[in-house]
């Protein structure tokens, strides 16, 4: 196999696999490098599986937006998996009257956007969502914001772009970028160097250190995220599910089982040993948000609890596009923990902008030069 | 956070062991179990165990499991039952689920003392009730008093396979074929054989081609396969049965190790996924230690051996007890423990063909592939021997390490000597005075008391019999060979019960002379 | 580099087999079939198969199908079964209804 | 054919709890207070615990000890609760299990 394509993307998770896939369908040839041993071992595999445009900064909602109308709705199909996409709204609940505040914010900054989202009021919720516990008073509703099963969807992407012939290698970690002639060229690993005519840092959390070696520092750090399923159970509802006080978030999946996300505020300063391990203290906080929305669930058996690092940006939108600095490099990182939903159209754009150098959605806000000091 | 200086996890032989010899040096030990009751799988062996008296040999294991029990709670071991960990964190935190709460502790030693889950294999049907693993059946009837079925096929002719297929014809089940796709029976020898003997049918070489049935098990056909394993068409045979059962190996259940971080391997020679961790149980991870089943597929005596040596070397890391003394009481250990790794079925033979005894005596390859020594192999063998009037004959044809025979008898008749794998052999110039310990306490069931000059034309024979109903002295039924087939009519002349036989009753029956080197079990007829 | 790591390997197309409607993960009900075609669409970890298909997700968290899909997918991929490394264990290890992990015993 | 052992060679008379009825699906069973669900059942003659959700086929025992999780029913309302290692009780409640619900799938 020889260690040159047009492409070589570092990191093989969903956007990876996503722009590897969208790269290839263009005719380009490309290599993957992916650090770990599996396929989408990062965040990819690790998060609550919503496909939201509600909640987000205007910055990324066009191109979240995108997705959505274009990508999304016939992504089973394209990529020959079920990806469980369900695109039946999103409520962000709330029970307080300070909860209200923060998401009628949350509303006008959408709406101002073009972005099809509104208060609602607990009687309507509970139309929406009859499960929940009295103790919700309100929340925004975005009917067109949905979930999906990230598992699934990024093994799709990786296995139509490995049969488009992306070479796909798992195990190699990246240790250094090279710039050849004033060109980012060159991506060496422990045992191997790979050649591209670009390079896509889509390393996750992993990036800021492979970007260092060309001078670049994105400004992001790691936070840990945890997230539960349970065992399956009757359907009951097909909403995708956060909160104001961001206590849990999650849906039923199609299997039946409810995949919830949480936090116990210890997450930001968790001893990081290498590996993303959960806390004894996390998932039993999880249970006990979940219980305060759907009191129904808790008899419900937990199954299983993970973690996961996020790749938390300095003002929490990714890092997309190329770097003037050093050309050859284009950075697809820092998505913060809400990746997924965004993957698809952020991979095609991408790769519009390498194989086209144009592309359909306006990424200027995204790139890496939009860092600057407060004052 | 509650802390203690030793957490056990599983009450098990090995935890349990673990657990009293830690307390003993003074540490504050806690043992958490998933189950009801403790004893891992003590309480569902009702057969005597090998080994010699160190290792409890001819105890049967649910009572070893009591003694256990009463050691633990003499040395002040805190046992929690219906405790189930749920997971090891980070700094040997432990979770526990007890009742309707989870417990965090944490423990300045951890013992990850597990056990294994059993392995399956799949064929056609093999979802249908009825299909179950040997475990299930072993708990089923000797924890519940249920009988797993009525008529059960029985899949895996390792020890596990012929305990339990043995344990199924105790509790009354009829036991259609013993069945392995393996040429051999992987097996102790004697089990096989007093599985055989009772009319067993072994068919080595193979497989479960289907289970039958539309709600539940209804029949099962099986077939020879040849030696990659591939079914032999034209071989099929069928069985009526409710149950079939299936004793196909173990495998550690480490998934608590693999959580908690510990550097893992796949070793298939210790039965799959297993912590990388020194000869005492020290894993990778400091403070974490593992004994028993889940740092290798052995037999509950070790477990026991390997659960003490784990106690000691977590007192001995926790400033309990110096190391010259943690030294000097390994050195005992060491031995016990390399004791029961020798002969035939030591780990280190496996899957080796052994064609001689050590004695230099050629196998039975009769019993190998039906489960029985042939009448013309057996004379071979150091413990047959004839004699005028009562004498032992020791139908013992492999080296296993055992040697509860050799001290049972009181006069001195059998003679096994230093080396536990040795065959038993009859003491030159001893007498046999009939007392019928030997029989009793082996716990192989491979001793019988044997006059050939009983009375005129006839013989008597003493087999062990642990069988419900007790056949009466004066009935009249049929002699099986071992083979498990009718010899000839034979009467029941005696049935002993005492104490010390511990539950092996021992039945003498008259047959006519020719036959008493091959009758060797009574049936009703 | 080990066998598994070069995703672009050739391991022949896929063959159907007599066998492959059996089940082999009995709580989530996938075939054998099922985990065979996931090694030829690139599932080449157990860890990966599992997140595709589901393997040992299920209500035992793969404590009955484990070493049976490991083998199965070792067979396909050519390669010994110690050379997969099993999918990670996770927290709990037995089910556990949520109003009893919420209450953590003070 | 009588599935309960009355004495066992080994280990004679087994020791029961007190002698309790519950019901399976509409029919009224006898147990003993303590042994698990599965054995009472089995005790009865009644091997299909539950119809799984894809397939619809029938499961029972396998396991035994709590780990298999393939003899789950719907016990006193509640689904998928392993009866092998759930205690039985006086009067209680335990239904086939339909994928994950008591209702046979043409009622869901």
């Amino acid at each position: 196999m020889s260690n040159c394509a047009e492409v070589v993307i570092i990191g093989g998770g969903i956007i990876g696999c996503a722009t590897a896939y969208y790269l290839a369908k263009k005719g380009t040839s490309v290599i993957v490098l992916e650090g770990s041993d599996h396929i989408g071992n990062g965040g990819s595999s690790r998060n609550g599986g919503g496909v939201r445009q509600s909640g987000r900064d205007p910055r990324e909602l066009p191109l979240v937006m995108y997705g959505i109308n274009h990508y999304w709705p016939t992504l089973s199909e394209e990529l020959e998996v079920d990806c469980e996409y369900h695109q039946d709204g999103n409520l962000r609940l709330g029970k307080t009257e300070k909860h209200l505040q923060i998401l009628q914010g949350l509303t006008d900054r959408a709406v101002a956007v073009g972005l099809d989202v509104r208060m609602i009021d607990s009687d309507e919720v509970r139309a929406i969502n009859p499960y929940l516990s009295e103790e919700v008073i309100g929340a925004s509703w975005c009917p067109t914001d949905g979930h999906a099963n990230p598992l699934t969807t990024t093994l799709g992407y990786y296995k139509m772009a490995r049969r488009l012939g992306v070479h796909f290698i798992t195990g190699e970690k990246v240790k250094e970028l090279r710039k050849i002639k004033g060109k980012l060229r060159q991506v060496i690993t422990e045992n191997n160097v790979y050649e591209g005519e670009t390079v896509v840092l889509a390393a996750g959390l992993d990036s800021r250190q492979i970007a260092a070696t060309v001078g670049i520092d994105i400004p992001m750090q790691a936070a840990m995220l945890e997230a539960l399923v349970t065992e399956a159970e009757p359907h009951m509802f097909d909403q995708m599910l956060g909160t104001a006080e961001a206590d849990f978030y999650g849906h039923q999946t199609k299997h039946g089982s409810f995949v919830f996300g949480g936090s116990s505020g210890l997450e930001g300063f968790t001893k990081d040993n290498g590996t993303p391990v959960t806390n004894s203290l996390t998932a039993p906080c999880i249970c006990r948000g979940i219980m305060k929305y759907f009191p129904i669930l808790s008899d419900a058996k937990i199954v299983r609890t993970w973690a996961g690092w996020m790749d938390k940006v300095v003002d929490g939108v990714p890092v997309l596009g190329n770097v003037e600095e050093v050309p050859g490099l284009v950075l697809a990182c820092g998505f913060t923990g809400h990746g997924f939903g965004i993957a698809p159209s952020a991979a095609s754009q991408l790769a519009e902008l390498i194989v086209d150098g144009t592309t359909h959605v306006d990424l200027t806000d995204l790139r890496y030069d939009r860092f600057k000091a407060k004052i | 956070m509650k802390r203690y200086d030793l957490i056990i996890v599983g009450a098990g032989p090995s935890g349990l062991s673990a657990a009293i010899e830690a307390a003993r040096r003074g540490l504050n030990v806690v043992v958490f179990d998933e189950n009801e009751k403790p004893g891992g799988q003590l309480f569902k062996q009702i057969h005597k165990f090998f080994g010699s008296k160190e290792h409890k040999a001819k105890i049967r294991g649910f009572v070893i499991g009591e003694q256990l029990l009463k050691e633990a709670d003499e040395a002040g071991v805190e046992v929690v039952l219906n405790a189930t960990v749920i997971g090891l964190y980070q700094d040997k935190e432990v979770v526990v689920r007890i009742g309707e709460a989870v417990h965090h502790y944490k423990g300045d030693a951890v013992i990850i003392a597990t056990g294994a889950s059993e392995n399956m294999v799949t064929f056609d049907g093999w979802t249908l009730p009825g299909v179950i693993g040997a475990g299930a059946a072993q708990t089923m009837m000797n924890l519940h008093g249920v009988k797993p079925g009525n008529k059960v096929l029985m899949l895996g002719s390792g020890n596990v396979g012929l305990v339990v297929s043995f344990q199924l014809l105790q509790c009354g089940c009829e036991v259609v074929a013993l069945v392995d796709a393996a040429p051999k029976v992987g097996g102790y020898g004697v089990h096989a054989a007093k599985v055989a003997r009772t009319g067993v049918p072994f068919y080595l070489s193979h497989t479960i081609v289907k289970a039958e049935g539309e709600e539940c098990v209804t029949g099962v056909t099986i077939a020879e396969v040849d030696s990659h394993f591939q079914f032999i068409p034209g071989t099929e045979k069928h069985f009526d049965v409710d149950t079939i059962c299936l004793a196909v190996g173990l495998s550690p259940m480490s998934q608590l190790l693999k959580m908690a971080g510990c550097e893992m391997e796949d070793n298939p020679k210790r039965g799959g996924q297993v912590p990388i961790c020194d000869e005492y149980g020290r894993t990778s991870l400091p403070g974490v230690f593992v004994a028993g089943d889940v740092s290798g597929i052995e037999e509950a005596s070790s477990a026991m051996i390997e659960g003490r040596m784990a106690g000691i070397v977590a007192a001995e890391y926790l400033g309990y007890m110096e190391k010259e003394e943690l030294d000097s009481n390994l050195v005992d250990l060491d031995k016990a423990l390399d004791g029961l790794r020798q002969g035939m079925f030591a780990p280190k033979n496996r899957g080796k063909d052994i064609e001689t005894t050590d004695e230099g005596i050629p196998v039975s390859k009769n019993l190998l592939k039906h489960g029985f020594v042939a009448d013309d192999e057996i004379e071979r063998f150091p413990g047959v021997t004839h004699a005028k009037g009562i004498h032992p004959v020791m139908e013992c044809t492999q080296n296993i390490p055992c040697n509860p025979c050799q001290d049972a008898c009181p006069k001195h008749c059998i003679r096994i000597g230093s080396n536990i794998t040795a065959l038993p052999a009859v003491e030159e110039g001893s007498e046999c005075v009939g007392c019928g310990m030997c029989v009793a306490s082996c716990s192989g069931q491979a001793i019988f008391l044997v006059d050939e000059t009983y009375e005129e034309g006839y013989a008597s024979i003493t087999i062990p019999y642990e069988f419900l109903p007790l056949p009466e002295v004066g009935a009249k039924g049929n002699a099986l060979g071992r083979d498990g087939k009718k010899v000839c009519d034979a009467e029941v002349i005696s049935v002993k019960s005492i104490p010390a036989f511990d539950k092996t009753n021992l039945l003498t029956m008259k047959v006519p002379t020719e036959y008493a080197m091959k009758a060797r079990f009574y049936k009703e007829a | 580099m080990n066998q598994v790591n070069d995703r672009s390997r050739d391991i022949g197309a896929f063959v159907p087999a007599p066998d492959d409607d059996m089940i082999i993960c009995r709580c989530e009900e996938i075939t054998k079939g099922e985990i065979r075609k996931a090694v030829h669409d690139g599932m080449f970890t157990m860890t990966e198969i599992r997140r595709y298909l589901r393997t040992g997700m299920g209500l035992c968290q793969g404590q009955t199908c484990a070493k049976l899909v490991k083998g199965i997918v070792a067979r396909e991929l050519g390669i010994s079964p110690a050379e997969l490394e099993p999918a990670t264990s996770r927290v709990p290890m037995r089910p556990i209804e949520m109003h009893i992990f919420a209450n953590e015993a003070k | 054919m009588e599935s309960r052992i009355a004495e066992h060679p080994i280990l004679g008379v087994p020791e029961k709890g007190k002698k309790v009825t519950f019901t399976y699906n509409d029919t009224q069973v006898e147990g003993y207070e303590g042994e698990p669900i599965a054995a009472a059942l089995k005790a009865a003659g009644l091997m299909v615990h539950r119809y799984t959700k894809k397939e619809h086929k029938p499961r029972g025992i396998f396991c035994a000890i709590g780990r298999c999780t393939d003899c789950v029913m719907v016990v006193d309302g509640k689904p998928n609760i392993r009866t092998c290692v759930t205690p039985l009780k006086e009067g209680m409640k335990v239904q086939t299990q339909y994928g994950v619900s008591d209702k046979p799938f043409a009622e869901q």
